[in-house]
């Protein structure tokens, strides 16, 4: 479904991703991880046409959406959380959805209550404005927002840093029922043991390259993979 | 220590100002009771303050939304107005002159000074349509000109910070208001003629209603309550306003940022046209620095108020307006606008945010 | 490690010479000087856009007929201009381009300085603004001494605004100090039984500071009566000889004098931005709150820097105004902060020889350049003088551009707001940074990249981000 | 060693040589919210205490009051027996306590170096005067060159040395949670409060970040901790504290804690 | 004077200095009389300058279409309206060599010109239009100016409101800068002085949005008679307002900053209330130099016009007497050729006076502004002014005041 093939990518003149290869398919449960700076984020920014585009190409459902703009990547179906400033700080909580599914013509209001019912805090804070929340209430209504249009894939950017561990396990556990609804993930994490176990292919990224690309299972298996990136 | 009487050293100076302002409305009483303010001055002071406060505020209201929404003070706003003015007078000298003087001196708004106002005869009984085309024309043409601008500048600086892109407006607002300059000359002019009025037995409060003010100070209201509506009940508000607090977000949420930017302009560039235009409709005469004069005190509204409130802004022009006539009352005439700038200097020293920042109404 | 070594060199081009694409013509000849001492670069750019306008200035001079006189004059000028913009700039980039104070009250500061001044040395009878009648050199202190103590009261309110209030505060500032000024309740009041005050829209007149600091210079104690100095004597004897008079001398001295005093700011600038202290206004400029949170007094820097930076406006103001004589509240119109403005962005904020160049650039080509084209122009070809455009275009119309072409001529001296504004504009879309801002200027007393290769082939390493 | 379930108002037990810290009854509202509601508690000198709570417990907003960013409504804040209640935050930080953001706040257009110097106590060209006069300006290189010496040692312990020219602006989220970090530390503190210090950091280089704060506090320093990760904060911490509902629900140790039937219930879930 | 200043002069002139006093004249046909024009062509008095200038420069257009052997070299330079402007043009003037210019207008100008270049330098400036009280006390051995000083137009208003009119009270409402605080201060002492009664004075800033507060303030105490001391620019805005508010039968005095005649059309009333005073063109020739003006420029002369041409007048007679292009000897001869006593110059006879000056003839000047006498300050010794009354759209002038200082 979405397809990078030779990816080169960067900020301004500096190139960060060099000839990444990345695939994921219809309802697939993908994770990235990887050391601080090797470019997790940038893939993802790059699928959604943030950062300077050098090369390669980037797919989904067989159209190229490289060089798109972020409000026309939306409507072929992608939903993305980014690792930071995810909300908007000064609408409330209820705002915030709407705005998530602002290219549809009616408020879904059927979606704002899936969300609510997923995280139930917001529904009573849904007229707060979302600044001035805790860090993890940000990060549930900027998964909320994500989820308003129903996409086909779902890019994650660290959902998981800053939760509290119920809701840690949570949000994995959301994650895999929302890509049971056949919606395709698309995960870089920290919590790598944790996104590898429930992936069902994973990729290391190192200095901006792939590294590993193997099942989930197997890259936790892996000795190398374990003693170099995920702390032993 | 205890926790109640704790004041912070900003509430000292809150009820510090306060006080003062307290202490000169019991002077004001007394000098009413002595006799030595006449009751009919200090109505002018008061009336007089309320329409300029109203004035200040309809121009502070497009500043205070494209501030918000854009991120960066627009230095180019006192042009904008003057741009409205300017175009929105010169359709109804085109329009409503017709016949009465020739092409050239009508279309430079009696640069040559071959005609007058008068000689055109331009009021509202006797150009009625040309004074409502005006408005709609000073609305397009303030709006175009915004998105040209929009386009040719702003535009390429969408990812600086609030900062360049006020220095580059201000750059804005020199070519503005001197390409006005040139098209017009520097001569000061009255467009208007003055203003007709309403006598009636039931408005026994005072001799005449003077009918231009009437229309100004009429849909400056309307305009300010509309634009709130529309800002805070649809969805294009919200977009705005989400647009304000995360430009990259909204990008990734697929909230079409140029096009809410383009929104942005057309509302407020239309508005602030349309406030030059009624504010030349009640005072009556124009030039190319009527808009700038008025951008400092435009300024100190939209801080006053908090940036990105509506009723901000017009409360703030409104303390700016009064503080301006009022202080008639205690100092001299050169040192009213001194006394309204210290006080909006004042304010935001116990309230930084302003009257109302924080609650963004709009 | 030194200067020299190998392992450095292949980086720094990449480094430097980033921004935004085309690089211009100064940002070239630093890929030349590449290895000298960044003094000597600096040095370098300013000599060179100095030489640049003096050339220029030259040649349009002869071109419109000034003689060798006429240039010499006006090189004069704007040597003076540009030294006087400098110093004011500087100031400015203390407040702006070091700690993010975005001050636009300039005009303000510079106010305060000049009227101390002025009140201070104005004579106390004889004029209609009658002043204190004290020397010169008790004069200048005090105005810069007020013009700080001035940013002090600005400066303690406005320190818990954010950015963008701060400049409306500081621009509401400079219009209080103006219209107080001008205003006819301080025009002249009875202080300690003296007639004293600010002489209104009048304005005041006080000895020229363009006589009395070069007869300082010239004669004992100030007094041409009292015979020469040592200094004095050399000068005026070479002078003489060469046949220039006396008053084109102290002009020159005037002149040199402030240069001088731009040169000493200059180095203390300089020394203060590749400094610890340099370091802490740059954080202030990037996040006051983490660099509180590191245990930095942030508040009581800002004060200190803004009211040096104050005090040098007032000095700026004094130099200035010192020059005619007289100071009126119309010499500090808003405006001329933004003049000031824009010589800082020429040049490029955050960048003290930017500052410099950018002070030479707006005084000698911006403010000097339009009235030469329209002298050149006026004496080159008659034009017709229409009085609207609508006459000018209706010409058009039967094919004769010339109206058209003689009634901008004529408004050449307004449409010169409008170059500044396109030039404004230009900058901030192309060259946020100016000619020579956002260099690789380390906030410490080391070069830092200098202190310590970077070892190895380093995962990211590479240009700044400019916007 | 300490009981679980302190209140700070008889926290007299705790003298302050064994207790830098000490919060007693703080509360904080936003507007109609109470974030902190009469917490109170107490850091043991050369721990490492772990502050854990479910989202929005304030855990935060007690770094906030503790620090100076936001004045408490009431309740004090006690550093080495001084009532440091609504100092400013620079002042707090003088006195040898010094925290993380939970959302980094790097000095973007700074390079690391100069993020990094900027960090040192007390240095001699902090004041205008030694920076510019001549002679006390060499004093001032001369210690620039020690403290440069510092930061690369720092910067290399942390593997953030390649990126040293860098402006910080340019880093990824877990740089610059290594960059704030490191920078904490060269402020020579007494005591760190650490804002979710690992969340977005590899956990590789996790483990010997771990590593690194066990030698500090080895050599005296104390360590307060937000973190959600509960591997963490029962593998490294000595003391735990739980937040939920902007007050102090129990304290312990993990294995406490981790027992403890309400804070299972309110913050760990049925897991761990 | 010594040794060492010789020196000094020979390199600006290439003169060789002459003893001053007592001129011997030139031969016309040996030597251009040098004349500088430094006038505001641009910026805020742009539209007022040019026609300035042009008048300052008729004198020389004269002498050359009537063929006079005197050949006048006239640099003309623009001050922009600005003082830094004006020095740096001032300066390019002596430095080619000119050694008396007709500058500059705007009385802000006029001084720094005059206090950093004209006296140090030692050249001869002559304002046509610079009316501050502040430059009578400049000095007057180099700074002249054929402009009335303000100080006298306020003492007129003052002797016109109270002993013609028999207004008892008055007040005043000025522009807030040097023009109008010093016309109102002089006013309200004479008023004041004659016996009358000012009940209030309120300055006011220019180009506000409204003025009606401050009329209100100014007027609370109903005075005869109100003074208006502005320009059009902020005069359309608070005649606008006071008609909008006020009664239009209170009698409104303003000064020479609002006679425009196009003023009652900008404001549109009729203005019925409204006189005013200004400077009158009133010399001996005032005729005669209106149509030389119309003649070479195709339309009548306007505002100190021909004060302008007096000033240049002047100064070319003063420079053939002095036989010589320098600052101090024309400083010497202003008053001679001026002042009463020889031939009677004039704009009809210019040429002819010319040549007589040359020959070192003793001439008096009198010209289209006034008879052109100086005092010891370079003022005027006697002005007069014109009493206009406002009515029905037109601007008149009724009456004719002769004023001596
Ligand atoms: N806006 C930017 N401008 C320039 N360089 C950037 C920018 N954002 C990131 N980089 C650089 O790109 C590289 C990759 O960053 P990225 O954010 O993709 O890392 P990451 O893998 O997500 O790391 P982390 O796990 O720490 O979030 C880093 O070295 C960083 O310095
Ligand atoms: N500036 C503020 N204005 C209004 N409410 C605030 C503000 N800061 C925090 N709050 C509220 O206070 C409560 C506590 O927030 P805090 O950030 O301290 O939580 P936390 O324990 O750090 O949570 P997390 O683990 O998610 O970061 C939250 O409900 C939050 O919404
Ligand atoms: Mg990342
Ligand atoms: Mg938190």
């Amino acid at each position: 479904m979405l397809v990078v093939d030779g990816l080169d990518a960067g900020y301004g003149d500096l190139q960060v991703l060099h000839n990444v290869d990345l695939q994921v398919d219809e309802g697939e449960y993908v994770a990235i991880v990887g050391p601080n700076g090797a470019g997790k984020s940038t893939v993802m920014k790059s699928v959604f046409g943030l950062t300077t585009y050098m090369g390669g190409r980037i797919e989904f459902q067989g159209r190229e959406i490289s060089g798109l703009r972020p409000e026309d990547i939306i409507t072929h179906g992608i939903g993305y959380v980014p690792q930071n400033d995810n909300i908007f700080s000064s609408l409330s909580v209820r705002e915030n959805l709407e705005m998530g599914a602002y290219i549809l013509d009616e408020v879904p209001e059927d979606a704002i209550a899936e969300v609510f019912n997923r995280f139930p805090i917001l529904e009573e804070r849904q007229d707060q404005t979302v600044g001035s929340m805790s860090g993890g209430q940000q990060q549930m209504v900027a998964m909320g927002r994500a989820l308003m249009l129903d996409p086909d894939l779902l890019l994650l950017d660290e959902p998981s840093a800053g939760l509290a561990p119920d809701l840690v396990e949570d949000m994995f556990d959301r994650v895999d029922a929302i890509n049971d609804d056949d919606t395709a993930v698309l995960i870089v994490e920290q919590n790598a043991k944790e996104a590898l176990r429930r992936c069902d292919r994973g990729y290391v990224l190192v200095q901006g390259e792939n590294r590993y690309e193997d099942d989930g299972d197997a890259l936790l298996a892996d000795e190398q993979v374990r003693r170099d990136f995920l702390g032993g | 220590m205890g926790d109640v009487t704790d004041f912070t050293w900003e509430q000292w100076f809150g009820v510090l100002l306060l006080a003062g302002v307290g202490v000169l409305i019991l002077d004001l009483l007394r000098r009413l009771a002595v006799g030595d303010l006449g009751a009919s001055t200090l109505t002018t002071f008061l009336w007089r303050g309320l329409v300029d406060g109203l004035i200040v505020g309809l121009a502070a209201v497009g500043l205070s939304m494209t501030y918000s929404i854009l991120r960066f003070a627009n230095f180019s706003h006192g042009d904008l107005v003057t741009t409205g003015a300017f175009s929105g007078w010169t359709a109804v000298w085109v329009i409503g002159g017709l016949g009465a003087a020739d092409l050239g001196s009508r279309l430079l708004l009696n640069a040559d000074r071959s005609t007058s106002a008068r000689a055109l005869d331009v009021h509202v009984y006797a150009e009625p349509l040309a004074i409502v085309a005006g408005l709609v024309i000073a609305a397009l043409v303030t709006i175009l000109v915004a998105l040209a601008i929009d386009r040719l500048v702003y535009r390429r600086m969408r990812d600086s910070g609030g900062i360049p892109l006020l220095i580059a407006s201000v750059g804005v607002a020199l070519v503005l208001r001197y390409l006005i300059v040139f098209l017009y000359g520097e001569r000061t002019r009255g467009v208007v003629r003055s203003s007709p009025s309403i006598d009636h037995p039931l408005l026994f409060w005072t001799d005449g209603v003077v009918v231009h003010e009437l229309i100004m100070v009429g849909s400056a209201v309307v305009l300010m309550v509309g634009l709130h509506v529309l800002l805070q009940y649809t969805k294009l508000g919200t977009a705005m306003r989400a647009m304000a607090d995360n430009r990259d977000l909204a990008l990734i949420t697929g909230i079409p940022t140029e096009r809410v930017i383009l929104a942005t302009w057309v509302i407020g560039a239309g508005l602030t046209g349309v406030a030059g235009y009624l504010i030349v409709l009640e005072q009556e005469t124009l030039n190319f620095n009527t808009g700038w004069f008025l951008l400092l005190l435009i300024f100190a509204a939209v801080i006053l108020g908090g940036i990105g409130s509506i009723y901000g802004a017009i409360t703030g022009g409104l303390i700016i307006g009064l503080a301006d006539n009022v202080m008639l009352v205690w100092i001299s005439g050169d040192l009213t606008r001194v006394a309204a700038f210290m006080l909006m200097i004042l304010i935001l020293i116990f309230r930084p945010q302003g009257l109302f920042g924080g609650v963004e109404t709009a | 490690m030194t200067v020299d070594d190998p392992d450095t060199d292949p980086d720094r081009p990449a480094t430097d010479g980033s921004g935004a694409a085309p690089a211009s013509p100064l940002e070239g000849a630093a890929a030349v000087t590449e290895s000298r001492p960044r003094w000597q670069v600096d040095l370098g750019y300013i000599v060179l856009t100095t030489i640049g306008i003096y050339v220029l200035i030259t040649a349009l001079g002869l071109l419109t007929g000034l003689g060798f006189g006429g240039v010499f004059r006006q090189l004069q000028t704007v040597t003076f201009l540009a030294a006087a913009y400098a110093l004011v700039v500087l100031a400015l980039n203390l407040h702006w381009g070091y700690t993010g104070l975005f001050n636009i009250g300039v005009a303000g500061f510079m106010a305060v300085g000049a009227y101390g001044m002025a009140i201070l040395t104005a004579p106390t009878e004889g004029t209609t603004t009658p002043g204190l009648g004290l020397p010169m050199w008790v004069g200048i202190p005090v105005g810069v001494a007020l013009a700080g103590l001035v940013g002090l009261i600005v400066v303690l309110p406005a320190l818990r605004i954010r950015a963008d209030y701060f400049a409306i505060v500081t621009l509401a500032f400079a219009e209080v100090i103006r219209l107080t000024i001008n205003s006819g309740a301080l025009a002249d009041v009875d202080a300690f039984g003296r007639q004293l005050g600010t002489g209104g829209g009048r304005g005041i007149n006080f000895p020229l500071l363009e006589h009395a600091i070069p007869r300082w210079v010239l004669y004992e104690g100030g007094d041409p009566a009292q015979g020469a100095t040592f200094v004095g004597v050399q000068v005026l004897t070479v002078t003489n000889r060469l046949g220039i008079e006396r008053t084109v001398v102290e002009s020159a001295i005037y002149t040199s004098v402030l240069v001088g005093l731009v040169a000493v700011v200059f180095v203390l600038s300089v020394r203060t931005a590749n400094s610890p202290f340099g370091r802490l206004l740059k954080g202030i400029r990037e996040d006051e709150l983490a660099t509180k949170s590191l245990g930095k007094n942030t508040d009581l820097v800002k004060i200190k820097v803004f009211v040096l930076g104050c005090a040098i406006m007032g000095l700026a103001g004094i130099f200035w105004q010192g020059r005619n004589g007289y100071v009126d509240p119309d010499a500090f119109l808003p405006i001329i902060t933004f003049y000031i403005f824009i010589a800082l962005i020429i040049g490029g904020s955050g960048s003290n020889t930017g500052s410099v160049v950018g002070a030479l650039v707006f005084a000698g080509v911006l403010f000097e350049g339009p009235p030469y084209v329209q002298r050149i122009i006026n004496q080159v070809i008659d034009l017709p003088r229409p009085t609207t455009i609508y006459d000018a275009v209706v010409a058009l119309g039967s094919f004769d551009p010339l109206p058209l072409v003689g009634y901008t001529v004529g408004q050449l001296a307004n449409l010169r707001f409008v170059l500044f504004g396109v030039i404004l504009i230009l900058l901030m879309i192309y060259r946020p940074d100016g000619l020579l801002g956002h260099r690789d200027e380390p906030a410490s007393p080391l070069d830092l990249r200098a202190e310590r290769p970077t070892d190895g082939p380093s995962s990211v390493d590479g240009g700044d981000d400019d916007e | 060693m300490s009981d679980v379930e302190v209140s700070g108002a008889d926290g007299a037990a705790e003298s302050e040589a064994t207790h830098p810290l000490r919060i007693s009854n703080l509360t904080k509202t936003f507007g109609g919210i109470l974030a902190v509601d009469g917490a109170s508690f107490a850091v043991e000198r050369g721990s490492i205490t772990g502050l854990i709570g479910p989202n929005g417990a304030g855990k935060s907003t007690t770094f906030n009051l503790i620090t100076g960013v936001h004045a408490p409504d009431s309740g004090h804040v006690y550093f080495e027996g001084e009532d440091i209640t609504g100092l400013q935050p620079h002042q707090v930080a003088e006195r040898g306590l010094v925290r993380t953001f939970q959302i980094t706040r790097e000095l973007g257009e700074m390079t690391v170096l100069e993020n990094m110097l900027l960090a040192f106590k007390g240095q001699r060209g902090e004041a205008l005067w030694r920076s510019v006069l001549p002679v006390a300006r060499r004093r001032v290189v001369e210690e620039e060159r020690d403290l440069l010496e510092r930061v690369w040692e720092t910067l290399e312990l942390f593997e953030i040395d390649h990126l040293a020219h860098e402006e910080a602006g340019n880093l990824s989220g877990g740089q610059r949670k290594l960059l704030e970090l490191s920078r904490a530390l060269l402020t020579d503190p007494e005591m760190l409060l650490l804002d979710e210090p690992m969340a977005g950091v590899n956990p590789t280089l996790e483990g010997k970040l771990l590593e690194r704060i066990h030698d500090l506090t080895d050599e005296g320093y104390t360590f307060l901790i937000v973190e959600h990760d509960m591997d963490v904060i029962m593998e490294n911490c000595e003391h735990v504290i739980v937040m939920h509902q902007g007050s102090v629900l129990a304290e312990g140790t993990p294995a406490d804690i981790q027992s403890n039937e309400r804070v299972i219930e309110a913050y760990l879930g049925g897991e761990v | 004077i010594g040794e060492e200043e010789d020196v000094i002069e020979e390199s600006e002139d290439g003169d060789d200095e002459d003893e001053d006093a007592e001129a011997a004249g030139t031969d016309p046909d040996e030597r251009e009389v040098m004349l500088g024009i430094l006038q505001p062509e641009t910026g805020d008095l742009g539209e007022l300058g040019t026609p300035i200038a042009d008048a300052a420069e008729l004198p020389a257009l004269q002498l050359e279409n009537e063929g006079s052997p005197v050949t006048v070299a006239v640099q003309r330079e623009d001050t922009q309206t600005e003082s830094e402007a004006g020095i740096s043009r001032a300066e390019d003037l002596v430095a080619a060599g000119v050694p008396s210019f007709t500058g500059a207008a705007a009385s802000d100008v006029t001084i720094p010109v005059a206090e950093s270049v004209a006296i140090p330098e030692q050249v001869v400036m002559c304002s046509p239009a610079s009316t501050s009280p502040l430059i009578t006390d400049l000095d007057g051995d180099y700074v002249f100016r054929t402009a009335p000083s303000d100080a006298l137009q306020g003492q007129v208003m003052a002797e016109v409101a109270f002993e013609e009119r028999g207004w008892e009270s008055a007040a005043s409402f000025h522009l807030n800068d040097d023009y109008g605080q010093a016309l109102s201060e002089v006013f309200v002492d004479s008023f004041e002085e004659l016996g009358g009664e000012v009940t209030n004075e309120v300055a006011f800033e220019p180009e506000q949005p409204s003025y009606t507060s401050g009329l209100e303030d100014v007027l609370s105490d109903e005075p005869d008679v109100l003074i208006v001391i502005a320009f059009p620019v902020s005069g359309i805005q608070i005649f606008r307002d006071f008609y909008g508010e006020f009664s239009d039968e209170l009698p409104i005095m303003v000064t020479d900053g609002l006679i425009e005649d196009g003023l009652p059309e900008d404001v549109d009333n009729p203005m019925d209330n409204v006189m005013g005073t200004a400077p009158a063109a009133d010399g001996p020739e005032a005729d005669a130099f209106a149509e030389l003006y119309e003649e070479e420029y195709g339309s009548g002369p306007g505002v100190f016009n021909a004060h302008a041409y007096d000033a240049s007048a002047v100064q070319i007679l003063a420079n053939l007497r002095a036989g010589e292009n320098d600052g101090d000897a024309i400083s010497s001869q202003m008053r001679e050729v001026a002042n009463p006593g020889g031939e009677v110059v004039g704009p009809s006879n210019f040429a002819e006076g010319v040549e007589l000056a040359a020959d070192g003839a003793e001439v008096e000047y009198q010209g289209a502004s006034s008879t052109v006498d100086f005092d010891e300050n370079g003022d005027m010794e006697s002005v007069s002014y014109d009493i206009f009354e406002f009515g029905d759209f037109e601007i008149e002038a009724v009456e004719r005041i002769e004023f001596e200082a």
